[in-house]
């Protein structure tokens, strides 16, 4: 159940600092298209910047930079949404841990602020710590009321299995809206949106990134996911929705890999929540980029001529 | 004509304080909130290390209870207000029929415990799934018959609640180990097809008799102990998958289950801040209620003439609850006179 | 293994191991400011003042900051 | 790597043979404590009792330390508090792996990691994606 | 194998705790019960990768153990760990601190050798950790110019980060330290895949460690935490 004191404590926007994502800009354009969309048609207006970089979680946990590195870079991400007294709506949940642990720790540690603080004022910023950071599903399950209000497409017979990403639920243990262990505001946003859930038995496992093992360690990474795919295609879903550019790159190219190296034939859709809400709400079809997709695509078309274009 | 002596709370501490003062001349006021008496102990089914009949050992206790004298049994009724010192306290009761006003010269509080409702384990499925269930329904299941048949295999789950800082209790709930191996020992009794798990941390025996019950559970009747916290209970068509460590081969292990019985912590009873209140006691950091001298003194409360007695101070077996019954009784006895 | 593993180690132990560790996060988590350090932020400075006109007003508006760090980063080092 | 507990294994043929009931081992670790093989192991006996119970045949069947122990050494076998016969059970469990055709494992493995995925020539076509930028290596 | 208790540093975790900026903490609180295992994604696909182990080497001091191994890098930061911990130990932390420390001894370059270039060659020099390149055929054949889609989904063709923000970061690499880091890293001489031969490339599968990363000795990874098994890692020995 979701903590419903806690969404309470989002507030309904006019404006917020749209977070850029490496992955949803560079991979999945989609996703980035569809939350700026669907954001504003929900009557949030985001902003964004171009000074935003990378939010630096990658290079830091593959600990290819030493960590002096990656507070001052959080802190100067955070600040430009500061200078503008926004707050920050991230897509992505490795950004929403980054951002949300080393702020946290920022604000909490007076000397590390104020070192962190001296850097950033030779380029002419600086850090208070007064902004939040949101996952753009949060603020999706905070808007629900005005989802459902202007819902365009129906998702009338879409069977959705959800994904939410252990960064978001392992390490928002306290901060996340939902319970970590069982979370289901996912599902109360599909519901909403009239698709059908579909309970699948490795819903809360990890899509098996394993973050740099991907890369490193292949086959670990691989395996835990094929046993992934396993169980969601036992399910038979008509779409994955992630909450992940990470998770979402994951398990629709291993989908692929795995179908290339073993015979295997997965083919789920895997879409992100900003581009099933975006969908729902109307967002046109460029916008959803889902030529960007790689599994699934005649399975996406069959959805897509469900719901109508 | 002694003085009155006021006994909080009707189950096995409270019964038998009242026995014990009446049975040496005094004169006690058992008061209950609920219906009937027994507590916490009317639920079981069977008692541990020796497999008795709880019911019948129960309803023994509170015909004697009943039959003597001294006692008066106030049923549905709760504690108002408490004025006074020791030897000389002004008490009001609220009961079904109105307020009383009561001189007495003693109290024991024998408020029991409450076992805890485990929905914040959520990794447990406790909620969602009908057949993860806690001790307690676990015994109801057992006394209604309702045991899985045929070759069921069923988890037992310590520490839920217990030695757990960030979702339950730091403290040890002392009788999980026991009454699980007691579960266990039932459920092979009632069928002794099914298959029963006991994910452990520590086996916690202690007490005469404790690790030969255990140890009985895992000898003769086969019971399958694997120390390791279980991390979570997945929901798989009509199975549920139970994953944990088994630390002592340190490998992670799954097993499929027809049955989850999670061993809830042992809580405070409800509303034991409010009572101590009135009362003017001390609680701890739980809600449990503080001792004056853990060691020499255990059921003297921090104030004097309000004495403990049972599990409202901390988790405890039923044979010490009714020793400290008998203590806290003989306690209140040396004001009354 | 075991054979393996001394092979590697040598007769190392884990105490000699933990005090290189800890001296390696004392000086990488150091907030403190000795000359030595700020002498090897300078290069990073310089480049960024290098690379437009903006960036160049932006660290000059740093240097008076910066003088009391440095004076004090100074006389550190030679009252050590 | 999560193991899947059973419930029919050879648990109850070493039972028999050695005619005792495996489920009086107290975990207490003595037995592994002494063992001159101490430096070989991969399994102690206690583990290897342990696994007998999980029934994770394979585990115990492949591991080197049934083959390690026994030979005129009952140590373990002495010490234990509870009385099982280790050495017994680990005969028993020879006999099996043999009747099974399992190799004997009595060379010292080596426990070094070696790893070599950096040249790109080495990933067959098709499954190199993981989002990667992997501009030092170009596509194939 | 048979260690001995004399040589495991008991003050390292105290000692540890302060100067970790609270990235370690709570570890002695750990009661070993194994909840973290029990859900590990990672120890459900590995042979010998137990995070329980990990905590308790680190409490007792042995690190030597620890920094070696190869479990060390088996993690796959997924946090599971640390949202069912019922003593709220945050691992993934120590996962990171600790293999700092086993790059300082060492160990593990040849992993984050292979991470460098997102570093250098995309986030200092773009701003961004994932670029648009695209190195998987199939990938390619199937989606294309992915400059098209952003700008059929309204997005400019590339995203661009500022040259501003870009020179922040890389002034904040440069004086934090991250870019001498990375230059250490990148110490490391590898074969370049691109102009190797065939020849080369069987060669190279087999091809030794690099014996030195930057000024130091590097150092194979041993399976620390039990027995790899499996034929794979048979033939590997």
């Amino acid at each position: 159940m979701p903590r419903l004191d806690k969404v309470a404590q989002i507030p309904k926007p006019e404006q917020i600092f749209f977070f850029k994502s490496c992955v949803a800009s560079n991979k999945y354009p989609g996703i980035e298209a569809c939350g700026t969309e669907s954001l504003r048609l929900l009557g949030v207006e985001p902003v964004e910047s171009e000074e935003q970089t990378c939010c630096g979680g990658f290079v830091t946990f593959a600990n290819v930079a030493a960590p002096t590195a990656s507070m001052p870079a959080v802190a100067r991400n955070l600040s430009l949404a500061e200078e503008k007294n926004l707050d920050t709506c991230v897509v992505c949940n490795g950004c929403w841990t980054f951002l949300n642990e080393f702020g946290h720790f920022m604000n909490h540690n007076e000397e590390v602020k104020a070192s962190v603080n001296m850097m950033l004022n030779m380029m002419g910023r600086s850090y208070e710590g007064s902004g939040q950071v949101f996952h753009i599903a949060e603020l999706f399950y905070r808007l629900k009321d005005d989802i459902a209000k202007k819902v365009k497409r129906p998702l009338a017979g879409v069977r959705a299995a959800t994904h939410y990403g252990c960064h978001y639920l392992g390490g928002g243990k306290y901060s996340a809206i939902d319970d970590a262990q069982m979370p289901s505001y996912m599902e109360e946003l599909i519901e909403l949106m009239g698709g059908t859930v579909v309970p699948y038995t490795a819903n809360r496992e990890c899509c098996g990134t394993g973050f740099t093992q991907i890369i490193n360690g292949k086959d670990l990474s691989l395996e835990h996911t094929q046993r992934k795919l396993d169980s969601v295609r036992e399910a038979d879903p008509d779409l994955l929705i992630v909450q992940c550019p990470y998770c979402h790159s994951q398990l629709d190219r291993v989908q692929q890999q795995l179908n290339f190296r073993q015979g295997t034939d997965y083919q789920t859709p895997v879409l992100h929540i900003a581009q099933l809400v975006g969908m729902a709400l109307g967002v046109p079809e460029g916008k959803l980029a889902f030529a960007a997709h790689i599994s699934g695509r005649k399975r996406l078309e069959e959805v897509w001529d469900r719901v109508g274009r | 004509m002694a003085k009155k002596t006021l006994i909080i709370g009707g189950g096995i501490a409270g019964i038998t304080a009242a026995q014990k003062i009446a049975q040496n001349g005094g004169t006690a006021l058992l008061i209950e909130k609920e219906g009937h008496l027994g507590g916490n102990f009317a639920k079981l089914t069977y008692t541990f290390p020796v497999l008795a009949d709880a019911k019948g050992i129960v309803t023994r206790e509170i015909k004697t209870a009943e039959e003597l004298a001294g006692i008066e049994i106030l049923p549905r009724t709760t504690l108002e207000s408490c004025r006074g010192e020791a030897g000389n306290f002004t008490v009001e009761l609220g009961t079904p029929s109105g307020r009383r006003t009561e001189q007495v010269a003693a109290i024991v509080v024998a408020a029991g415990f409450h076992y805890m409702e485990p929905t914040a384990y959520t990794e447990y499925a406790y909620g969602r799934s009908a057949k993860v269930v806690t001790s307690l329904e676990f015994e109801k299941m057992a006394a209604e018959g309702r045991l899985p048949q045929g070759p069921a295999r069923v988890v037992f789950v310590h520490c839920v609640g217990s030695r757990d800082k960030a979702k339950g209790y730091r403290y040890c709930s002392k009788i999980c180990c026991s009454y699980s191996a007691k579960h266990a020992i039932m459920l092979k009794q009632a069928n002794p097809e099914a298959k029963a798990y006991v994910f452990y941390i520590d086996i916690r025996a202690l007490g005469k008799g404790y690790e030969e019950f255990i140890r009985e559970a895992m000898e003769k009747y086969n019971v399958r102990y694997i120390r390791g916290r279980v991390a979570k209970v997945i929901e798989s068509g009509d199975k549920l998958l139970v994953r944990a460590e088994d630390s002592l081969i340190g490998n992670p292990v799954e097993v499929e289950a027809d049955l989850v019985v999670l061993a809830s912590a042992m809580e405070p009873p409800q509303g034991s801040r409010a009572l101590a209140g009135i009362l003017g006691i001390a609680t701890d950091e739980y809600g449990f209620f503080r001792e004056a001298e853990a060691n020499v003194r255990p059921c003297h409360s921090s104030k004097e003439g309000i004495f403990l007695a049972g599990s409202c101070t901390q988790p405890m077996e039923i044979a010490a609850a009714v020793a400290m019954g008998g203590l806290a009784a003989s306690e209140a006895l040396i004001l009354s006179r | 293994m075991a054979e393996n593993f001394m092979e590697e180690y040598g007769q190392e132990t884990s105490r000699e191991a933990a005090e290189r560790t800890l001296s390696y996060f004392r000086e990488l988590f150091s907030l403190e400011m000795p000359l030595g350090r700020m002498m090897k932020m300078m290069p990073g400075m310089v480049k960024f003042a290098m690379h437009g006109k903006d960036t160049r007003v932006d660290l000059l508006k740093f240097v008076p900051q910066m003088m009391p760090m440095m004076k004090a980063a100074v006389s550190g080092k030679r009252e050590g | 790597m999560r193991l899947k507990i059973d419930e029919d294994g050879i648990r109850t043929m070493v039972e028999q043979s050695i005619g005792k009931s495996l489920t009086s081992c107290l975990q207490c670790s003595k037995c592994g404590g002494g063992c001159v093989h101490s430096e070989e192991f991969d399994l102690t006996p206690r583990q290897v009792v342990e696994s007998l119970l999980d029934c994770q045949d394979g585990k115990v069947l492949d591991s080197r330390m049934i083959w390690l122990c026994g030979r005129s050494c009952s140590a373990c076998q002495a010490v234990c508090p509870v009385g099982l016969p280790l050495n017994e059970i680990m005969a028993v469990l020879r006999e099996e792996a043999g009747r099974r055709g399992i190799e004997p494992k009595y060379e010292k493995p080596s426990m070094i990691y070696y790893k070599f995925e950096h040249c790109a020539k080495h990933q067959e076509e098709g499954e190199a994606s993981e989002s990667s930028t992997g501009r030092e290596t170009q596509p194939a | 194998m048979l260690e001995k208790v004399k040589d495991w540093s008991d003050e390292f975790y105290e000692s540890f705790k302060p100067i970790a900026m609270g990235f370690v903490n709570e570890a002695e609180k750990c009661l070993q019960c194994g909840k973290c295992t029990g859900q590990c994604p990672a120890a459900a696909v590995t042979p010998s990768y137990n995070p329980r182990k990990i905590i308790r080497d680190l409490v007792f001091g042995n690190v030597k153990r620890v920094l070696s191994s190869v479990e060390l890098w088996q993690c796959f930061f997924c946090s599971g760990c640390y949202s069912v911990c019922p003593m709220d130990i945050n691992f993934p932390f120590f996962v990171f601190m600790f293999r700092l420390a086993a790059m300082n001894e060492g160990y593990g370059w040849e992993d984050v050798k292979q991470l460098e270039g997102y570093a250098e060659k995309s986030y200092l020099k773009d701003g961004i950790t994932v670029s648009t390149f695209e190195r998987n055929p199939y990938v390619l054949d199937t989606v294309g110019d992915i400059g098209k889609i952003r700008a059929e989904a309204g997005l400019p063709p590339e995203r661009k980060v500022s040259a501003r923000g870009v020179a922040e970061i890389n002034m904040i690499s440069d004086l934090s330290g991250m870019t001498a880091f990375m230059k250490q890293i990148g110490g490391v001489e590898l074969l370049d895949c691109k102009s190797c031969t065939d020849e080369q490339a069987k060669r190279c599968k087999r091809k030794p460690m690099p014996s030195k990363v930057g000024k130091v000795k590097t150092h194979y990874r041993f399976y620390n935490y039990g027995e790899p098994g499996g034929k794979k890692h048979a033939q590997a020995g």
